[in-house]
């Protein structure tokens, strides 16, 4: 069983995301759960989703406190919010940034953070591009299916389309695609 | 077998369930309630006009009658002795009298 | 108006059937038959706890002649509200009236909630308060209805009180803030416009309000053969007035035939009994004779 | 069809198979989801009932009350606060015998103010006289709801049908859940409602008369009777279910590993999950210990419980709710059920955890299997508590 925590701000579309996720898993052929973190946070607020994928049925509800991916959805939640902790070792931690390591790195201060462990996505500056609005949880979805091959980029699209409809369903598959393509080394245009 | 039955509180009891919940319509007849009076009215027949007053005026409905004979009477069964229909009787022509036990 | 009730076997027929425990000379049950003689035998009743619930249907026995249903005190507007969407989608409203039934407690204080959801959704439901002025069931305590300076359990005159000292709640006037098809005020003293208001009601669609007066013996302490003129004597000066209204605009008012002084209405009553005693009491029975003052321009009863 | 659900779409779904003819409520979280979607396909045409937005949780209860009185089927849907404040009406319609079907969407009551979950809620209804069960994750949500009209409706049932579902861990959780695509198939399983009393111009009852001295007590015997004899009931559905879907959860009970167990862990609801992975973790280290799961909560399968607990040494119940004056509810209820079946060879240890939405982890579960091991008679003893937090001056 893999497990994926997701940080983000409510609005941001951090609980459509980790749905959007589990869907993918599911179109893989693999067993899922997506839950949000149950908060009454309003809008802005750090908020948490989680997901979990694997190859048999999921029984266990508890939250996740051991992942093995993170993605930050928002890069200024590193400031406050422990978005690294409980990490596994070989785990994979998604920050949307155009920020370099350095910088980043400083924000965890005492949190011990394996570099190799982060990875630095402009996810923002591909859906400005391509959405043209700061909704980066599309764009994440490709990277993440790019990063991570736990997930197909093929039914990530196949569940953005089918969550989003027709119109901004397609330009938002556009930009998970573009996202999974940044990561696998083309990075034409950006 | 270990499992003691409690044959008494859950043997299968199939009766309807209605007990203490639905009532069929109309029912409260069997429930006479002239036994509350104290007072009966008697219909004289001798001035009333008709005016069907003592029919709607009556909180029991027990009050019949025919506007064009003129000869309104009461259910003795039901009626509960409260006065109204002589009160309001415009022309007097119903009197109350105390019941002799 | 009247159905044709020629023989004693009529009487037995009617749809509130006699053999209630009503007391003697209840005004209530008196409106509740008047109202079923114009509804007719399509017609589903909802009853909220009181007086009319416990008098009506005592196992085994009802004298409902229709479907009825008691639930709760503060539910009658509800459970009419579900009968009513259980019927529209069955295809069964057509031709089918819902009446929704409380009295002044459970209309204007527990069970406001209810009946203002009820009016406030469109329901097609006759709401009837019958209004008495008090907690009849449960032995004559305040209600929000219950009017300035009358005795009651909870509201007692004593040596600084003149019992309640609040206005009575203008509930019709709530009930006209919703902007219903039709709200209107009757009483049981007045038998003839209480029929032709109900009947009104049939050709109505949407939630219809109907206050109605009556007169309670033990609660307003008087003898049972006075329901009726008590009735009167309330509209005939002007504590009561009687009017209809559509969309919150008053159409109609019954005009005063004869006014007559507060003090006559009240004089009767055990429950204003306090005010006859000494200068004091008079001063308040002024204060009454202002309300019906009021109420007689307000209402354009003259 | 698998699909992935969230929990209220599972149930809104299985709820739109059953095809209720009139639904109520009133929002509350975590009850929302489930009847925002229902309130779609009413306006999609999916479904074809009435949708009465109330302005209250008693009036919601209400509603379908009236309706179901009318003899068409009806479904509610609350949580917590909501729950409380129908109670009254959830009495009353257990008592006027009516097959009301409601989802409580389990959350904590107040106060202080909690939106998360326990099972506070339910348990303060168990005494009403209405079947609750409880389901352990959205596939047995969805199928125990079409389950609940089944056994609500049996003319020898006739009660109001709780089904409780944890709040957001059910409610809000997507997951692969198998929903069953032939409606004519649900319809045959659950046939149209059929009432022999409604509310009939044509046929005229009345209906919540007034219970003298002289009736009442009859009148609740037989709703008593009713509820304790529905356990074969609650059977039936469960086997026809699985005859005719190929599904099946448990109906009174279930257990898990309990064969050769000498320990078990007692749990309703969604914690079950959690808890069978970690017997599954215990077990490949030589431990013998199996899990219990209460599915029927009321009525209260008690010689079912006594009949799979009679050869182990020691029952730790997880409590998500409390007696607050007595302790455990689920662990007293299973020890007077051995006590009348004198059994005294089973330690039955109650802890109370997983309040107000506090998350029950793996290693919560583990560190109280340890600790109740080496423990009697445990009563409702509240497990995991932060003493830090308990010991700190505000």
């Amino acid at each position: 069983m893999k497990e994926v925590r997701i940080h983000g701000r409510g609005g941001q579309g951090s609980v459509t995301m980790a749905s959007i996720l589990a869907l993918s898993f599911f179109d893989d052929g693999k067993y899922c759960q997506a839950f949000p973190s149950f908060g009454s946070e309003r809008t802005g607020a750090p908020v948490q989703a989680f997901a979990r994928v694997s190859d048999n049925p999921i029984r266990t509800r508890h939250q996740i406190y051991d992942p093995d991916y993170v993605v930050v959805q928002d890069v200024t939640l590193i400031t406050s919010v422990p978005v690294a902790i409980g990490l596994k070792d070989n785990g994979k931690l998604i920050i949307n940034t155009e920020t370099d390591l350095k910088e980043i790195i400083k924000n965890f201060g005492d949190n011990k953070i394996n570099e190799s462990s982060i990875i630095l996505f402009p996810a923002l500056k591909i859906a400005m591009k391509i959405l043209g609005k700061p909704i980066v949880n599309t764009t994440l979805l490709g990277a993440f299916s790019a990063i991570t091959g736990e997930v197909s980029i093929d039914s990530v699209k196949k569940e953005i389309e089918a969550r989003f409809g027709s119109k901004l369903g397609k330009i938002n598959a556009d930009a998970a695609q573009a996202a999974y393509d940044y990561i696998k080394g083309d990075k034409i245009g950006f | 077998m270990l499992l003691r039955l409690r044959t008494i509180i859950l043997k299968e009891i199939k009766l309807d369930f209605k007990l203490g919940i639905i009532a069929r319509p109309g029912s409260a007849l069997s429930n006479k309630t002239g036994s509350f009076r104290s007072e009966i009215p008697v219909f004289k027949h001798e001035k009333c006009t008709g005016c069907d007053l003592c029919i709607y005026y009556c909180p029991e409905g027990v009050v019949f009658g025919d506007k064009k004979t003129k000869t309104y009477n009461f259910d003795d069964d039901y009626c509960k002795g409260c006065g109204i229909c002589a009160e309001e009787c415009p022309v007097n022509d119903i009197e109350m009298f105390l019941v002799e036990k | 108006m009247l159905t044709n009730i020629l023989t004693k076997e009529d009487t037995h027929k009617q749809l509130f059937t006699m053999g209630h425990t009503g007391c003697s000379g209840c005004a209530q049950s008196m409106a509740v038959k008047l109202i079923m003689q114009v509804l007719g035998k399509n017609t589903i009743a909802t009853s909220a706890t009181g007086c009319l619930e416990v008098f009506s249907t005592k196992f085994p026995e009802s004298s409902w002649n229709i479907p009825w249903i008691h639930s709760l005190f503060e539910n009658s507007a509800a459970i009419a509200s579900g009968i009513e969407a259980a019927l529209q989608i069955t295809g069964k409203k057509e031709g089918t009236t819902v009446l929704s039934q409380a009295g002044d407690g459970g209309t204007a204080d527990i069970g406001l909630q209810a009946l203002s959801g009820m009016f406030e959704r469109g329901h097609d439901v006759l709401y009837v308060c019958y209004d008495n002025g008090a907690y009849m069931n449960t032995g004559y305590q305040r209600s929000g209805l219950t009017p300035y300076d009358s005795y009651t359990t909870t509201s007692p005159s004593g040596k600084i009180s003149f019992g309640n000292n609040r206005p009575k709640k203008y509930m019709p006037e709530i009930a006209m803030a919703h902007k219903i098809p039709y709200t209107a005020v009757a009483s049981a003293g007045y038998p003839i416009d209480l029929q032709k208001k109900v009947k009104k009601t049939l050709s109505i669609k949407g939630p219809k309000y109907l206050q109605v007066d009556v007169p309670c013996v033990p609660g307003w302490k008087y003898e049972p053969r006075y329901s009726v003129k008590i009735a009167q004597l309330a509209v005939q000066s002007g504590l009561y007035p009687l009017f209809e209204a559509e969309y919150g605009k008053i159409t109609s008012v019954k005009k005063i035939s004869k006014k007559v002084p507060v003090e006559e209405y009240l004089k009767l009553q055990g429950r204003f009994k306090h005010l006859f005693k000494n200068e004091a009491g008079k001063a308040e029975i002024e204060k009454i004779q202002k309300i019906a003052d009021e109420n007689i321009e307000q209402f354009g009863l003259l | 069809m698998k699909k992935v659900l969230e929990g209220s779409m599972a149930i809104s779904d299985s709820i739109r198979m059953t095809e209720p003819k009139v639904i109520s409520a009133y929002p509350i979280t975590p009850q929302t989801h489930i009847v925002e979607h229902l309130s779609q396909m009413v306006a999609d045409g999916d479904l074809k009932a009435e949708y009465v937005m109330v302005e209250s949780e008693h009036s919601a209860a209400s509603v379908v009350l009236g309706a179901s009185a009318c003899g068409v089927r009806t479904y509610t849907a609350t949580a917590a606060q909501g729950l409380l404040y129908m109670e009254e009406v959830i009495y009353n319609i257990a008592g006027m015998r009516l097959p009301v079907v409601l989802t409580v969407a389990n959350r904590a009551v107040s106060a202080p103010i909690s939106i998360w979950n326990d099972m506070q809620d339910s348990m303060a209804l168990r005494d009403s006289g209405t079947i609750q069960l409880v389901a352990e994750n959205n596939q047995e949500a969805y199928d125990m709801h079409i389950q609940a009209y089944k056994i609500a409706e049996n003319p020898n049932v006739m009660l109001p049908v709780m089904v409780c579902v944890d709040g957001f861990v059910l409610t809000h959780t997507f997951e692969v859940v198998e929903t069953i695509d032939d409606i004519e198939k649900v319809r045959e399983y659950l046939p149209p409602l059929n009432m022999k009393y409604t509310l009939d111009v044509n046929n005229p009852f009345s209906f919540g008369t007034v219970g003298e001295p002289s009736v009442y007590i009859e009148t609740r015997f037989r709703l008593s009777n009713a509820i304790n004899n529905c356990k074969s009931i609650i059977v039936d559905a469960a086997n026809d279910y699985k005859e005719m879907f190929g599904k099946y959860e448990g109906a009174l009970i279930d257990t898990y590993k309990m064969d050769d167990a000498d320990t078990v862990i007692v749990a309703m609801g969604s914690v079950l999950g959690t808890i069978k992975d970690v017997v599954d973790g215990l077990r490949e280290s030589g431990k013998k210990i199996g899990v219990l799961k209460i599915r029927s909560f009321r009525p209260f399968p008690a010689d079912e419980i006594v009949d799979a607990l009679k050869n182990i040494k020691n029952a730790i119940v997880i409590e998500k709710a409390v007696s607050l004056g007595k302790g455990g509810i689920l662990s007293c209820e299973i020890r007077d059920a051995l006590y009348q079946h004198r059994i005294n060879s089973v330690n039955v240890n109650g802890y109370v955890m997983g309040l107000g939405g506090r998350d029950i982890t793996p290693k919560n579960i583990y560190d109280l299997i340890i600790k109740a091991e080496k423990e009697e008679d445990v009563d409702g003893e509240f497990f995991g508590l932060n003493n830090e937090l308990l010991n700190k001056v505000f």
